[in-house]
């Protein structure tokens, strides 16, 4: 044991190690799992490690227990969640992330203040104290503004945009407040002048960062929770190499900063893929799921053409190039399968059958891909938006399952929209286009949309999965 | 301005570095795997909880140590399961793929 | 074991990383400057002996530290002027370029 | 001055960061310049901030001086070499970056033993002498290696390949004698047990490395220097981060591994783009410069036909479409100016002129973008060969000026070809081929080459500026 034990901070490096192999093997696609699987071998490799050092081993009674739980909790989270609650699920392991950096901060600050004897809290130089409070406010945040974003996407709270009068006034209070706070704990921690006890003014840091959070999360709308999701995913990871500085312990501080540096650039991939910038996301108004313009454009007295499944079919059943365009709606109703299927009858037929994937339809990035894949749609069939724009112009039908802003025309015309910027799938150029959904309604961006306007256009209403199988029903009849 | 400071604002600086050119150029497809897969990365916090969880004597202590594991297990484990979750969506499984083929 | 060697360790592994994927995508226009660039950089060698420079007593240290500082100057200097050089040339210069555009 | 030398060690972290930058931003074509001179300020602030420790301020009339030699040796060589010299002049500063490298492991070597009483040498721990070991080692390998490569390719050693009977068991011999004795050093060093004088065991390890660089330079080939002065530049590197671990200095360990790592990675893109193994490059025998296969084709009888600047004048005068390939006799003519004034004539009748840059055209990668940038060659003009390589067959001329190897076809069809499988340009499916060169004689590789007997191409002989500057005047005699 004791020998052992000098090798546990190599142990640690080689863990690292294996973080950068997963992180940059989650970055392509054939080499996304097995990233996946190095770094939490790596991790696994760490945590037993960890059981070398005496203070742990001493406490295993209260170490184990705490494990099994969390392990409980987090398989059984992350096993049941259905795919289309990911992002959530995402959300409340960050904020427990978060949750435990805070804790460990707090713990070490503890931890080093309880020997101090005479002037100052005990530390040795500035570091340490710095690190400590930069990871309980950031972790804090993280927290409980993980929290927040999870009871919006699951629908505990309105998912709108929480508006009041005086808003950035309160919010900056709060962290003006924050900063306040652990500036005098620094300033006890230094020159030995404290204005309250210093544990007082740690409760007041915790508090006030948790409140923070909540300042910070609930103005923005649910349509951009996965945006900030991601940037309070690269505060978990600032918040651990804090921590890994007060603890003195380099893993933490390579794995935190790692997740902080890349889950910023991905926060502004993120919001490009979404035409939004991050500030605009922080900020700006686009979540409010509005019902502004909604409702506005239909009374121009144009109006919109249904058909029936059969009508459907019969065009598909004539073309030579089909493309299907899926959206929110398919992942709600579960129609991944059916689409197969329908695509597979096509393509019996000698039918061309492509899928346009747009970057930002559902509600996560790849959330198509999961689907399409799940129902093992090949890999060639999907095509990114850039890939497949120009091609519906040459396209018989465009077949569109539950998609709706990414292909409104108003986001290239209409400069008040408030999608208006955003690249979309140009469905309204292909010569015949098929939209299946269940009304009329508008989608997330709350806006109407006038592709469904269109003479080429044909509705069909009905859930997704339902309606689809009817195509194929009557494919099946026709041929 | 100690050495360890030094040295371990090197590691942060060169980790910044790898952090972003890691990843710069991943497809949109993967972010939320990548998001994912990061978020539990830095469930590592479990062993800083694990090494501090009985700094502080008395019950206060204790419990907030109990609670700093289980919330750093909560991320670690559920992150990874989640994640390889995701990323099993994204390879047609052999099962339900050789049907499909012989069509 | 000591603590410097193990952050020596990450710093090292930390800074491979970073080498590698800085440059994994270079045109191969660049590889002659590129290369040049870098040998300059190794250059900082120079500090190192003049830090050392004094470190062995006696004419032959003095000898070693003297010759260890020219050569680790002639490395920078040289690097550096010859790769501004090297480059200078890809790009179009205001002089010439104007009369050409002209046509 | 005593609290400035506090903040030193922050300089160097300064000066790591710049590094970094200026690495970056040498692996991009419009921000290379910036990048190199970011990191010759880091550079310049890391030396001055030298000057405030204790040591270094007390040796000024020491180390004044030897920079001050060293600058000018630097200024001067880098700024008079002519530009198809330019890899010689990498290898040289190189090299004097190795033996620095070197020196600077023997005095800290004799630093740390000098106060050494009782048994062993002094160290505190092994990993200090396996640094200032593998310091010396490398550094001494990448001194002598890189003489060897600027004496071959500055024409002071025969160019090629260097081989006798016994050689790789000499080679061999002499690695095994090197780490012999330096691994009797760290038995020394470790448990007190001395063969011999660790001094004189240091001075034969030094030998040895500079024997071992020699041996490993002198069998290849001057046609490889390129790929191996890269080679080098890596091992020179990863000298001065083994340096930086002897004398506990960061900034040399990141410094020194950013270019062992980049200088690998570089090493390999040179090789692949010259179609090469790196094995192959180091123990190959492909840079035979050769004799054995010239002249071997000629004799089947086919001949060539020649043709006058008039006649070159004509055919490009009635072109639409021409393209330009230059090769290493462009360079060694300078006749990037003429063939300037020549495409500037030609479009100045409609004629569209395209440059087709092969990879390794010329000696050094980026050569013929280099000569052409000198002489203004709008940069969109200049193609990659995976860019031009199908547009040969349209063009109605292919101007070959100065090229041989890239070009030659042999390397497509004929197995035993040294140059067999290396990617060439497609100069052979061009309607009418010129070919600009003093002669029949064989270019690098020494191989004869098939295209001058294609019935479709005019050799037109010369100096290759002279002889662009006749075609200059015809055309414009003509038009
Ligand atoms: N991908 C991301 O990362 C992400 C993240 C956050 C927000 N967003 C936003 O989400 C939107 C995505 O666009 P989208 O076109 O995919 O979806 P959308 O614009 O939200 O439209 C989805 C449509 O599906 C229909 N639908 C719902 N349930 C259905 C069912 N069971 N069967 C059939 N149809 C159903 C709805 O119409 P009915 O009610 O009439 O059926 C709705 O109009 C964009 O505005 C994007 O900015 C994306
Ligand atoms: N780029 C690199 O990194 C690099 C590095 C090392 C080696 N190499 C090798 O170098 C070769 C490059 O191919 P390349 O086609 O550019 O050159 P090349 O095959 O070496 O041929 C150059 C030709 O130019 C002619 N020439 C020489 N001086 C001339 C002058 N003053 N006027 C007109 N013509 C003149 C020579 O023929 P005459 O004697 O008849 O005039 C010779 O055949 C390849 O084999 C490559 O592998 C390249």
């Amino acid at each position: 044991m004791e020998q052992l034990r000098e090798y546990v901070p190599w142990v640690y490096f080689v863990a690292s190690v294996t973080f950068i192999f997963g992180l940059k093997g989650l970055s392509g696609p054939t080499t996304a799992q097995l990233g996946n699987r190095v770094a939490a071998t790596g991790m696994l490799l760490a945590v037993i490690a960890t059981f070398l050092e005496t203070q742990v081993a001493e406490a295993w009674l209260l170490i184990l227990p705490a494990m099994a739980i969390g392990t409980v909790i987090g398989v059984v989270g992350a096993r049941q969640v259905p795919m289309t609650a990911m992002p959530q699920m995402v959300a409340i392991f960050n904020g427990a992330g978060g949750g435990a950096a805070a804790l460990v901060s707090i713990l070490e600050f503890e931890h080093a203040t309880h020997a101090a004897t005479g002037q100052g809290l005990g530390f040795a130089g500035v570091g340490e104290p710095i690190a400590i409070l930069l990871g309980l406010m950031i972790g804090g945040v993280s927290f409980s503004g993980s929290i927040i974003a999870f009871g919006k996407l699951q629908g505990l709270i309105d998912a709108r945009a929480f508006k009041y009068t005086g808003q950035q006034v309160v919010t900056f209070g709060i962290f003006a407040g924050m900063i306040a706070a652990a500036l005098a704990i620094l300033a006890a921690a230094l020159t030995g002048t404290e204005i309250a006890p210093a544990n007082v003014l740690l409760v007041l840091v915790a508090v006030l960062a948790l409140a923070f959070g909540v300042a910070l999360v609930m103005p923005i709308g649910g349509a951009d929770m996965p945006v900030v999701i991601s940037l309070l995913n690269a505060y978990t990871g600032l918040a651990v190499a804090m921590a890994g500085f007060s603890i003195g312990n380099q893993m933490l501080i390579v794995a935190g900063t790692l997740v902080g540096a890349s889950g910023t650039i991905l926060t502004r991939l993120m919001s490009k893929a979404m035409n939004r910038s991050l500030g605009n996301v922080l900020f700006g108004a686009f979540g409010a799921a509005g019902t502004a313009t909604a409702g506005a454009k239909t009374d121009d007295g144009r109006t919109f053409r249904e058909v029936s499944a059969e009508d459907a079919a019969i065009l598909l059943g004539y073309a030579q190039s089909v493309i299907i365009v899926p959206g929110y709606g398919l992942a709600v109703a579960q129609a991944q399968h059916s689409v197969r299927e329908l695509a597979d009858l096509l393509e019996g037929k000698g039918i061309e059958v492509r899928y346009a994937i747009h970057p930002v339809a559902g509600r996560m990035p790849g959330h198509m891909n999961v689907l399409l894949a799940e129902a093992n749609v090949p890999y060639e069939k999907l095509f990114d938006m850039e890939q497949i724009n120009d091609d519906f112009a040459r396209a018989d039908v465009a077949l569109v399952i539950g998609a709706n802003d990414v292909t409104n025309p108003a986001a290239r015309k209409d400069t008040a929209s408030p999608i208006y910027g955003m690249p979309i799938l140009n469905v309204d150029q292909a010569q015949n286009i098929i939209v299946i959904k269940r009304s009329m309604k508008p989608g997330f961006a709350g806006i109407d949309n006038e592709l469904y306007l269109d003479p080429k256009t044909g509705m069909l209403f009905g859930d997704a999965k339902e309606a689809v199988g009817r195509v194929v029903a009557e494919v099946k009849k026709a041929g | 301005m100690s050495t360890e400071l030094l040295l371990g604002a090197y590691i942060f600086m060169l980790a910044i570095w790898v952090g972003n050119e890691v990843i710069s150029k991943v497809p949109t497809t993967l972010h939320t795997p990548l998001m994912s897969g990061a978020n539990a990365i830095h469930g590592i916090i479990v062993v800083g909880a694990m090494l501090v969880a009985t700094a502080l004597p008395g019950p206060l202590g204790t419990v907030l140590g109990f609670l700093a594991v289980v919330l750093g297990t909560i991320n670690v484990v559920g992150g990874f399961v989640v994640t390889d979750r995701m990323l099993q969506m994204f390879k047609a499984r052999p099962r339900a793929a050789k049907p499909a083929e012989k069509k």
